[in-house]
């Protein structure tokens, strides 16, 4: 979960996941906000699932332009089987950026209970993750994690491999610099393609 | 090497050249594992640089497979090192925090209590200037007319001190408060002279800065 | 309309971490483009808001989607400039001519002048003392040993030594090198450490 | 930091050789050393006897702790102890791994106490990932480590801190206190600058 600063791209792509919202009042032409109506200006009382900044700005103005709905990873019924055991959900598939946009969406949760239940998800699959870096083949066997999740556990691994190696080898090898190695890389591929 | 030049080092530089390379050290480990920059050690760098120079032009009197040449240069090699990391960590956290480290630093020249030193302040300055040159060029000159302006506000870019750093305690110091976000109980610690704890760099920077505690 | 090609643009940037695609001309000026149509329907919109209040607010909204589209052009070129910088750090201030050619003129106009910059300071360092400055881009790992072996992966020519001599760098040669010597050659792949 | 800048620190720490020749005291910045007299026991930086043993210009002296019995009985606490137990020192596993990479052939039962070492290492390392587990159950934003070595500590970044920061990150974007946890420079949404 990187930093959420104004030049961030993960926090761009966090805030470009759509939520379901709301419309309070009339908003004169943006109709083509909403992909089934045909009108010219979007009516209040349409339902319609838009980007997470865009909602937020909506929401933002007084009076808010929309009431936010959670997204249903965060809804009730997710959140007991995630309490239950939150290592047999799929985060690849239901919630790619599970814990960021959990923070941003909390507040629009009535009951207050999504907070409880990022901590928690965080928690039981933090184990599950912490079991995954010790050996490669279990990596593979848990159930899919989050974009975060995916990039926690590939830096936990390069931390196990280097130690491992460490403890192998008795010289520290210097290597080609990474950005050089990898544009050889991507070039000899180019040139195989063509 | 001549006996010259062993007894002047003995008398006069050696214990300092010692004690300044152990604390050039932790200076290196602390800035490595910090979020925010420190305070600058040049006085230190360059009295190491000195250190090299001299033993150096010695290295080159003596033949060149004689065992102490070998032995010298690798001390040498080892002290660059650690030079040479020291002040790219710090570049490096120039460079990403350049707004927020150019405008607090303004400041500390103010009160006199500046942590970066001239040439890593100039090198920022540019740097920022650069990015702003460079962004308008590409994208804010062409945008809507009130789009274009280089907000500095938005783009400045944050150390996080509340980023989790494991250190050990040099001396005993009491009453760290652990601020408690979910209830408001906060938490008071105490640093035992020798323990080591991992916690929130925020409640223990200016231990780091005067040196209480030692980051691992 | 509403900043889904920038975020093409971004995503494309967060799938290829490792190494800096061209610089995609075309799509920023499209983007570009879209931000001063939005901005012309804003201008007229908010010339009627007299007549029609409700007006004020698809005004607001706009305004919204085009900061949006600033905040990630920006972050665009921002994250190429981190990329940029470490081609300074790995290749060196000369770019090889199919690297170069991934950068517009305004960014390479800004690697040649973070070179500097850098050169500047690393000039500057130790020069109360007489000292002649110092190569950040060196000394990068701990030091091991003096003298390593290494192999030669591509035809390079003679590189002469600190002592005087001269080598010959040819193709699957092997050669026993002063470790300080030829570090910059293992970085930019010239060389291979034998292990 | 990679282990082999642990390595390097650890490398700065005094052991004994017994060199092979004799030389008058070496003045080196971080201190002096010798003389050296061919047979008799002295000390030198780490990294100083690594290098004159790979050309052959010494032997390694055992360091004390480097002996099956005491080894032994650090294996069995370790294996007891619900805590961390205090090693030899901060960079044993340095200095193992070192002395014997280098000069096995100096140490008695080199290979035994290379596995006792691996043992007690595997021991320590296994426990880490319980007490990581524990820390953050408990909370997650505070920890207290004794006796665990930097090498230690260094394997579990970036995972623990990591940890730490995101659930210190999500309990402050989702405190209910504040009624707007966004940053403003978040989200581009200043609507009201338009047409100022």
């Amino acid at each position: 979960m990187s930093s959420s600063n104004y030049l961030s791209i993960s926090d761009i792509l966090v805030t470009n996941e759509k939520v379901p919202c709301k419309f309070l009042l009339d908003l004169p032409k943006m109709g083509f906000l909403d992909p089934s109506a045909a009108e010219n200006d979007l009516k209040a009382g349409t339902n319609i699932e838009i980007p997470l900044w865009l909602a937020e700005s909506l929401y933002t103005r007084r009076p808010p332009l929309v009431s936010v709905d959670l997204p249903k990873i965060y809804k009730e019924t997710y959140r007991e089987i995630l309490n239950a055991d939150a290592c047999t959900v799929d985060m690849h598939k239901l919630g790619q950026h599970f814990y960021e946009l959990g923070c941003y969406i909390a507040k629009h949760d009535i009951k207050s209970e999504v907070s409880a239940t990022l901590l928690n998800t965080y928690r039981q699959r933090f184990k599950m993750i912490l079991s995954a870096t010790v050996s490669t083949d279990s990596i593979n066997s848990v159930q899919p994690l989050s974009a975060s999740e995916r990039e926690r556990t590939k830096s936990a691994v390069v931390t196990e491999r280097a130690l491992s190696s460490w403890l192998k080898i008795g010289d520290c090898p210097l290597t080609t610099a990474s950005m050089i190695a990898n544009h050889r890389k991507r070039k000899r591929a180019e040139m195989e393609l063509s | 090497m001549d006996t010259e030049d062993i007894e002047l080092s003995e008398d006069e530089e050696e214990i300092t050249a010692e004690t300044v390379l152990k604390t050039l050290q932790n200076a290196w480990q602390n800035e490595r594992l910090s979020p925010e920059i420190l305070p600058h050690h040049n006085d230190m760098v360059e009295c190491m640089l000195g250190q090299i120079q001299h033993m150096e032009r010695n290295i080159n009197k003596l033949p060149k497979t004689d065992l102490r040449s070998c032995i010298h240069k690798m001390e040498l090699n080892r002290i660059k090192y650690i030079i040479c990391n020291y002040l790219k960590t710090r570049l490096n956290k120039i460079e990403s925090y350049c707004i927020a480290i150019v405008n607090e630093e303004k400041q500390r020249i103010e009160s006199g209590t500046n942590y970066l030193t001239p040439s890593e302040f100039r090198y920022a300055q540019e740097y920022v200037l650069n990015m702003e040159n460079h962004l308008k060029n590409t994208v804010l000159d062409h945008v809507p007319g009130n789009m274009q302006t280089f907000e500095f506000n938005k783009m400045a870019i944050y150390p996080n001190y509340q980023s989790h750093v494991f250190l050990k305690a040099n001396e005993t110091v009491n009453g760290i408060v652990l601020e408690d976000l979910l209830g408001d109980q906060d938490e008071e610690i105490d640093l035992e002279e020798g323990s080591q704890h991992i916690l929130q760099y925020k409640p223990i920077a200016d231990l780091v800065k005067n040196g209480k505690v030692q980051l691992v | 309309m509403f900043g889904e090609k920038v975020i093409e643009l971004l995503k494309e940037a967060e799938r290829n971490r490792e190494t800096i695609d061209l610089y995609n001309d075309e799509k920023i000026r499209q983007i570009i483009q879209e931000m001063h149509v939005l901005f012309k329907m804003n201008m007229s919109d908010a010339n009627a808001t007299t007549e029609n209040k409700t007006l004020w607010t698809t005004v607001q909204v706009r305004h919204s989607a085009l900061e949006r589209n600033k905040r990630c052009l920006l972050a665009y070129l921002y994250n190429r400039m981190i990329k940029i910088k470490t081609l300074r750090w790995e290749f060196g201030s000369v770019l090889p001519p199919d690297v170069r050619e991934l950068l517009s003129d305004s960014e390479y106009d800004w690697f040649s002048k973070y070179s500097t910059n850098l050169a500047t300071y690393m000039r500057s360092l130790g020069e109360d003392i007489g000292y002649s400055g110092i190569d950040l881009t060196e000394n990068l790992r701990p030091p091991k040993s003096l003298y390593i072996e290494v192999l030669c992966i591509t035809d390079y020519g003679k590189l002469e030594l600190e002592d005087g001599d001269v080598i010959t760098l040819k193709k699957n040669s092997r050669h026993f090198l002063p470790t300080s010597e030829c570090q910059t050659l293992i970085r930019q792949g010239v060389l291979k450490q034998i292990i | 930091m990679d282990p082999f800048e642990i390595e390097f620190i650890g490398e700065n720490r005094i052991v004994s050789i017994i060199p092979n020749f004799s030389h008058d005291k070496i003045f080196l910045i971080c201190g002096e050393f010798g003389p050296f007299r061919a047979g008799l026991p002295m000390n030198v930086p780490l990294w100083l006897a690594v290098m004159l043993k790979q050309k052959q210009k010494c032997r390694m002296v055992p360091p004390d702790w480097m002996d099956i019995e005491a080894l032994e009985t650090i294996k069995e606490e370790e294996k007891i102890s619900r805590f961390f137990t205090k090693m030899p020192h901060e960079h044993y596993m340095i200095e193992a791994k070192l002395i014997l990479g280098v000069a096995a052939e100096d140490i008695p039962r080199a290979a035994e106490i290379k596995t006792i070492i691996k043992d007690i290492w595997d021991i320590r390392m296994s426990k880490l990932r319980t007490s990581m587990d524990a820390l953050m159950k408990s909370g997650g934003s505070y920890g207290r480590l004794d006796h665990l070595t930097m090498m230690e500590i260094n394997s579990v970044k970036p995972l623990l801190p990591q940890a730490m920061d995101e659930l210190h990150r999500i309990k402050m974007m989702t405190r209910q206190t504040s009624s707007s946890t966004l940053n403003s420079s978040t989200f581009s949404q200043s609507g009201s600058s338009q047409n100022k």
